[in-house]
């Protein structure tokens, strides 16, 4: 036990559950640095950067309120093709702008579900959201007028952001653009989280029982996160139709919506960075894998999944000791503040 | 008298953490045992341990002049261990007659017999698990340590939940089936006093050692020892009242 | 730059639900370089394969690397409509040759000046079988067509065509892409007593469909199965058992046709495969043979606006039998043949019976 | 003496089973009363349809003479019911700070922030300190819930319904599990509560009991059997034949 | 349209000797097995392999189906899943559909990535006309198959002392070992079991479904259906729901054509949101 006071001693940790790691200042620059350091690669690291956006939206409720979701592509969807009839039809020119507008749009919609979602076991949860995916998914299918049906929503085209910046064949605008969008939105993940409204989640999470108990209105709390990560989700479609000026019906896959699920379990649950190392290694593992064999990829995928199970995730992340200790000892607040917090739970 | 149960230089704990160091007991046939301890002191992982569910580390347990100490819990039971957890941990989804059913073994034990002992279960019989009291559950979670017939009864505070005069009946029973029977027991409990009465032998433990192992009788009439290791005092009320909270 | 290899992206669905239309057409690919040697006009050729499973985005990404990253001078495959639209506007943008092998929907070739096709379209292979169907007694039709832009336009083109002959169709139904059981349908299709079906499902479904069919007894009530070739695909034929005897389809390629270039062709095939090419596997077989020939008469020259008009008007013998690209419209120029399923040398095959030769996309002549 | 929780003909059917059957209780405010009966008598029941985790079948609850029979369990937090449970409700992944800070937090109101950080403003942080230096919690306040000894969860289930300042605390055999010396812990908690906080408990344990108690009521198969004095139940022979048992208290 | 009724009975008993092995490790072991389809198509692939190349009779091949893939489900209990039963659900999903991903690629791999059918006795083939009702001869085999199925279910599950050792041993492992259930036999068996009845449902439902190798993704939602519909915690509930959902199919698909895979999904919804824990779920069970 530490020699400080307890008082002392209990103020600091609770704070100190939000202070900024040396690991995550690190990952901030590193992804930061890869605008300059791979202009090649900028296609799949937009991609990338959509997909972990995608997946932190997952995180914050399943992580961080509880809730399986295999639906999270309904937003996603309804977000990318918000996006792409704004601006087919000329509704919102400028992205940024129809960026908000599809993520609230997005939003509306989860909200509305969120109702669903409220009883019910994991299966349950599980199972309807994916129904709902699968209805919009029906619906987007049989209004074909409008959103192209199976072919895909055509003639898509986006104007630059702010006017200035065109959407190159190079991706280097659509890295920079979907790459500001997520440290904006993670930034805003990272307070909520950290706040007493993102601490009664998490009790939620484990007991809702007990935290009805406390005073927690339960069900108010799961619509507003349930709706926020909606938005979530709907800015990271329609990032993705902005970025490749196209949308199709596979937003609404049921695919979609099972990979974000590994993407998240992959990279770990409940600490925000999952949802993004999750992308990272599942993107650049089925690109390595798949341009090594295109037609058998997904059985090496599958191995390493189930790899990943078997060695547990424990033990995985103690292969990293050395890195944490290492940025550990390059913390600069270590003289004043003894960080032993891990933090991060994985 | 033959030794039952031997424990000798047991290490043990959950994991990494070492729990249990150096643990050394005998329980005779036909005799029962108070394991004592202050909150935290390692009396469950103790009895957890017996019944197989810790990691194990060195020392050895023996069962009837067998050595169990590798043996999975399941083939424990076999070998005549009974166990009551001390959070209960009914199975939910049964009801009360396939709580006992589904690990009943053939003996003096039936599910008439327990039900015979608590009335009250016998009532419920059809309830599932998740739908007993408190107490319900305690006497439900001891007829299942009764009904594998062991030769041995591991009680992991047992008394606790259950209604002034239950806890006088359960006594009686116990203690006439340790006597008649030649069943033997340990039995976890908070309040020594309550238990010291009807053990034969007492072993305290503190912070995972045994810090003493005697006479129910003598440890009974030794309020310092009493007061050293557990903090029983014989204060009555505490009315000297300190600055209010808040 | 003339030892620089020419780079051909190839995105194909590999995995997933039409993996089969991938594996065919890959290797009509590489049977085709193995025949003609990976170099040509002094230049080598490197194909670099990608699966896209056939989700668009995906295609469209992959594409924008194999331009951006790879310098392709060509991509090609596309199994499935929406991957070839998809793709379109980077085909534009890059000026590289977007070589179309399987997607069949009409509309494709005029997304951007830089596409030709090698495959089909639907409505080519409906139209002659209005054609015929309405000559050869058959009155009342029903139709039964995957709810994706291929199955409509085959169900379009069909029934204009079929109306303007004199025919009748008195009900069109469309089930959902992904679709396990046919049984509704087809019960739904037998109610209404037609003389025959036209169906059309994606490559690989046609098995399924055919099975219930049959065991719904509408062979025994009557009624007969015509649709373009797809439903008694060559690739599943074989095991579709003794049932689909008898049915009838229109379409430009069968593993049966009769010319010496097939026959070689499918022997070469088999051997290297181990199973008997389809009709998508001579798309890219012939797509190989267009890049090629292409290339020949451009010197190894391979941007995209030299390449496309050397492919503009290429005509050449494939197994399929003769074909050539429309220098208007990019699009393939081909018989369309009628077939029957017959059983020879103790196997199925679809057994060509008439010819209806060179015939454009009706969709597209139709707009003028 | 003014009623602060009334019961009025409450009813509680589990399927065929009658688990609180016409009950009619006051508990006055400020009182020390506590709830004895035997196992299965529906003590937990009626803890449960005070708190809103039950539904009663029929009967009217009044809280300070208001009717508060079809709030929310939360609602009822608000205004100012707290309770512990009988089998721990703890959240397996918090710390006991973080566990306390929620408590103390969601009374404060700032439940819904979003934007601050938990532990600011301070006054959170002060009553965190305070609660748990007063449940002798601040040792293991960093570990995981999960793997506290039974007895420290046991404190610390108790810590967070005091944590939300209740008016009125319903514990529900608060000192099962806790070792003796903490039993007594405990009690003087409760004790040191200020005067105007209501009371009820439901305890096996006679000692504390009748340590704590100045009013008892019997429960008896779902019907409130007597009421009295503690004097009085001790000596009452009913209840000695259906719940103290020979060697009872008395 | 009595024809109708048949095909959707048909259907939906399919969908539930698909779906039972699922709703036993799902809802009794509970675990989350996502690879169920994929015993269910390695089962598909051994009467492919039986009858079509080694000439076995269809009906014989039957049980030979079930007693591979539970020997496969066997062998993969023991060495792989007994390491996953106390990992989280979401580890459980991670590792399931890894197991599918690499079965769909090796049958890939194997079998090609055509479909194939299984080919039929004749006896098998076409329509026996019943007082105008049209009865397919081999839907007509899947219900009986399917009746006798269910009732056998039933009885061990729910009747006998095993199916309440299973419950037990799902409900707190740890605490079942203590008090002698022997887990890892109990846990061994019935997955077996579950495996096996997947390969039985593959092994009928190639005929119908066809047979390829995306298989058991392509079915993966359909099982959850009837599996949550169903409710986990008994066979009936699944049953019950696998019929509600064959003959809602089907009538569906039938009447309005158009609405295609609305029906069943919009059924599942409104279920789930009325009873949540499943259409017959045993009350406050779970
Ligand atoms: N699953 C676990 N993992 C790690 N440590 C544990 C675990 N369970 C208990 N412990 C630790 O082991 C020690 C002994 O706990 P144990 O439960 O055996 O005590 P006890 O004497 O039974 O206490 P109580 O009187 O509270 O029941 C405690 O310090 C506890 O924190
Ligand atoms: N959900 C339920 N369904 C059916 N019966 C129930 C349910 N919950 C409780 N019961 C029954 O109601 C009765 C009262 O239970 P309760 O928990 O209120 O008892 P209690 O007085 O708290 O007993 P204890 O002192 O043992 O904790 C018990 O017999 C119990 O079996
Ligand atoms: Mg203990
Ligand atoms: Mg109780």
């Amino acid at each position: 036990m530490s020699q400080q006071p307890p008082g002392e001693e209990i103020a600091r940790r609770l704070v100190a559950r939000a202070s900024w790691q040396p690991l995550e200042v690190l990952f901030w620059a590193a992804a930061l640095a890869s605008i300059y350091v791979l202009p090649g690669r900028h296609l799949i690291l937009t991609e990338i950067a959509i997909l972990g956006l995608f997946a932190l939206s997952l995180d914050l409720i399943l992580g961080y309120a509880g809730i399986v979701s295999l639906g999270q592509a309904a937003f996603f969807g309804f977000g990318a093709y918000a996006a792409g009839l704004l601006a087919k039809y000329d509704l919102v020119t400028e992205p940024l702008l129809a960026l908000i507008v599809s993520g609230v749009a997005a939003a509306l919609v989860g909200f509305v579900t969120s109702f669903l979602v409220l009883r019910g076991s994991d299966l349950t949860r599980i199972m309807v959201t994916l129904g709902v995916a699968l209805v919009l998914r029906e619906i987007a299918n049989r209004y074909a007028w409008l959103t192209g049906g199976a072919d895909g929503l055509q003639g898509v085209e986006i104007k630059p952001l702010f006017g200035l910046y065109r959407f190159d064949m190079f991706g280097h605008t659509a890295f920079c653009y979907a790459l500001g969008v997520l440290i904006v939105l993670f930034l805003l993940a990272r307070r909520i989280v950290h706040s007493p409204f993102g601490l009664s989640l998490q009790s939620i999470k484990g007991n809702p029982v007990r935290a009805a108990a406390v005073g927690i209105p339960v069900n108010g709390r799961l619509v507003a996160i349930y709706t926020i990560a909606a938005g979530y989700a709907g800015v990271a479609g329609a990032l993705l139709t902005q970025t490749t000026a196209f949308t199709s019906l596979s937003v609404l896959d049921f695919e979609r919506s099972a990979d974000l699920l590994l993407v998240l379990i992959i990279g770990g649950t409940g600490y925000l960075y999952g949802g993004l190392i999750g992308a990272i290694l599942f993107k650049l593992m089925q690109d390595y894998l798949a341009a090594l064999t295109p037609q058998y990829w997904p059985f090496w995928i599958g191995l390493l999944l189930v790899a990943i199970v078997l060695i547990g995730r424990e033990r995985i992340m103690s292969w990293t000791k050395p890195i944490r200790a290492l940025a550990r000892r390059l913390d600069w607040r270590r003289s004043t503040t003894a960080v032993a917090v891990e933090g991060q739970r994985p | 008298m033959a030794d039952l149960l031997e424990i000798e230089g047991l290490w043990a704990g959950y994991g990494e953490a070492v729990v249990l160091s150096d643990i050394g007991f005998c329980v005779p046939d036909g005799q029962s045992l108070a394991l004592l301890g202050r909150n935290g002191t390692g009396k469950t992982t103790l009895i957890n341990s017996i019944v197989g569910l810790t990691t194990y580390k060195s020392g050895s347990i023996r069962l009837d002049g067998r050595d169990i100490t590798r043996e999975r819990p399941e083939r424990r039971v076999a070998a005549g261990v009974g166990w009551s957890p001390q959070e209960r941990n009914i199975f939910r989804s049964l009801t009360v007659e396939e709580n006992l059913t589904a690990i009943a073994r053939p003996g003096a034990w039936t599910v008439e017999r327990v039900f015979g002992m608590f009335p009250r279960l016998a009532q419920r019989r059809d309830n599932l698990g998740s739908q007993l009291s408190g107490g319900e559950q305690q006497m439900l979670a001891i007829g299942r340590a009764l009904i594998v017939n062991p030769r041995i009864v591991l009680l992991d505070e047992p008394l606790e939940g259950l209604a002034p005069i239950i806890v006088d009946e359960l006594l009686v029973v116990l203690r006439k089936v340790i006597r008649e029977e030649g069943m033997s027991a340990i039995v976890v409990e908070q309040k020594a006093r309550k238990i010291l009465g009807f053990t034969d032998r007492a072993v305290i433990l503190d912070r995972g050692r045994i810090v003493f192992a005697g006479d129910s009788a003598a440890l009974a009439s030794d309020p310092e020892r009493l007061e050293m290791h557990l903090g029983v005092t014989e204060r009555k009320v505490t009315p000297a009242k300190p600055p209010p909270f808040n | 730059w003339a030892q620089d290899p020419v780079k051909i992206g190839l995105i194909l669905p590999m995995t997933g639900q039409q993996a089969s239309t991938g594996k065919q057409i890959k290797a009509g690919v590489d049977l085709y370089i193995k025949e003609h040697g990976d170099t040509v006009a002094g230049r080598k050729i490197e194909v670099i394969l990608k699966d896209d499973a056939a989700v668009p985005d995906n295609t469209k990404r992959l594409a924008q690397e194999l331009i951006v990253n790879d310098k392709v001078s060509v991509i090609a495959g596309f199994g499935v409509t929406p991957a070839a639209l998809a793709a379109a506007p980077l085909a534009t943008e890059g000026k590289v040759i977007e070589l179309v092998m399987a997607a069949g929907t009409s509309i494709i070739t005029e997304r951007s000046p830089y596409i030709a096709r090698t495959s089909f379209t639907l409505a080519q292979s409906s139209v002659p079988l209005a054609d015929w169907a309405a000559k050869n007694g058959i009155k009342k039709v029903v139709t039964m067509v995957s709810d994706y832009a291929p199955g409509h336009d085959a169900e379009k083109s069909f029934s204009d065509r079929f109306k303007e002959a004199g025919g009748e169709v008195i009900e069109a139904i469309r089930f959902p892409l992904a679709n396990p059981d046919f049984a509704p349908f087809l019960q739904r299709a037998a109610d209404a007593k037609p003389d025959a079906i036209m169906v059309f499902v994606p490559s690989g479904q046609g098995g399924t469909f055919m099975k219930q069919f049959t065991e719904r007894g509408l062979d025994k009530a009557g009624i007969k199965v015509i649709g373009p070739g797809d439903v008694t695909d060559d690739d599943l034929l074989p095991a579709m058992g003794d049932a689909v005897l008898g049915a009838v389809t229109a379409h430009f390629y069968s593993a049966d046709h009769p010319s010496a270039k097939n026959q070689a062709y499918v022997e070469a095939f088999k051997k290297a495969n181990n199973f008997r090419p389809n009709f998508m596997s001579v798309g890219g077989y012939d797509g190989m043979h267009l890049i090629y020939e292409a290339l020949k008469k451009t010197g190894g020259k391979a941007d995209g606006d030299t390449l496309i008009a050397a492919m503009k008007g290429m005509s050449w013998e494939s197994p399929r039998g003769p074909i050539s690209i429309d220098p208007e419209t990019r699009d393939i120029i081909q018989n369309v043949y009628m077939r029957k399923v017959e059983k020879k040398a103790g196997e199925l095959y679809n057994v060509e019976f008439a010819t209806f030769e060179g015939i454009k996309d009706p969709v597209k002549a139709a707009k003028k | 003496m003014t009623v602060m929780l009334e019961t009025i003909a409450l009813e509680k059917r589990f399927g065929g089973l009658v688990a609180t059957s016409n009950v009619a209780l006051k508990v006055e405010k400020g009182a020390r009363h506590a709830l004895i009966g035997p196992n299965g008598a529906g003590k937990t029941t009626l803890i449960n349809l005070l708190t809103g985790v039950l539904r009663p079948t029929a009967g009217r609850i009044l809280l300070d003479e208001r009717d508060i029979t079809s709030l929310k369990p939360h609602s009822r937090v608000k205004l100012g019911i707290a309770r512990t449970f009988q089998i721990n409700q703890l959240f397996a992944e918090l710390t006991p700070i973080e566990t306390v800070a929620l408590a103390v937090s969601e009374r404060l109101g700032c439940g819904k922030n979003w934007w601050r950080i938990v532990g600011r403003p301070s006054q959170v942080t002060d009553e965190v300190v305070k609660i748990l230096e007063n449940f002798r919690l601040v040792d293991v306040m960093n570990e995981r819930t999960a793997i506290l000894p039974y007895g420290k969860q046991r404190l610390l289930e108790i810590a967070v319904a005091v944590a939300s300042a209740p008016r009125v605390l319903l514990l529900d055999e608060p000192a099962a599990g806790v070792p003796e010396d903490e039993r007594h812990m405990i009690l003087d908690i409760v004790a040191r509560l200020p005067g105007d906080v209501t009371v009820l408990l439901i305890e096996h344990d006679m000692d504390l009991v009748f340590q704590f108690a100045k009013w008892i009521s019997v429960l008896v198969n779902g019907v409130l059997f007597v009421e009295g004095s503690p004097e009085a139940i001790a000596r009452d022979e009913r209840v000695r034949q259906v719940y103290l048992g020979e060697t009872g208290h008395g | 349209m009595l024809t109708i009724l048949f095909d959707g009975i048909a259907y939906g008993m399919l969908l539930f000797v698909l779906a039972c092995g699922l709703a036993v490790t799902l809802g009794l072991m509970n675990f989350v097995n996502l690879a169920h389809g994929a015993f269910a198509m390695a089962g598909g692939y051994c009467t492919v392999i039986l009858v079509n190349r080694w000439g076995i009779p269809f009906l014989a091949a039957l049980p030979l189906a079930f007693l591979s893939t539970a020997i496969l489900g066997l062998a993969f209990e023991r060495t792989l899943y007994i390491h996953v039963y106390r990992k989280s659900h979401l580890d459980q999903v991670l590792f399931t559909i890894g197991l599918v991903f690499m079965s769909v690629a090796a049958v890939d791999y194997v079998m090609g990535s055509s479909q194939v059918f299984v080919q039929l006795p004749s006896w098998l083939e076409g329509q026996i006309n019943v007082l105008g009702v049209g009865i397919g001869r081999y839907r007509l085999l899947i219900i009986i198959i399917c009746g006798l199925l269910t009732l056998l279910l039933q009885f061990i599950l729910a009747r006998s002392r095993f199916g309440s050792r299973l419950r037990a041993a799902v409900d707190d492992q740890r605490v079942a070992r203590g008090l002698g259930i022997n887990v890892g036999g109990v846990f061994a068996l019935t997955f077996a079991f579950g495996s096996g009845l997947a390969g039985l449902g593959g092994a009928l439902g190639a005929e119908i479904l066809g047979l390829d190798p995306i298989f058991p993704l392509k079915y993966m939602i359909y099982f959850l259906i009837v599996v949550t519909v169903g409710g986990t915690s008994s066979i009936t509930g699944p049953f019950l729901a696998s019929l509600l959902l064959g003959v809602g199919d089907v009538a569906g698909k039938y009447y309005m054509p158009t609405l295609g895979a609305f029906v069943i999904y919009t059924i599942m919804i409104l279920v789930l949101i009325w009873r949540p824990q499943g259409l017959f779920a045993r009350g406050g069970a779970r």
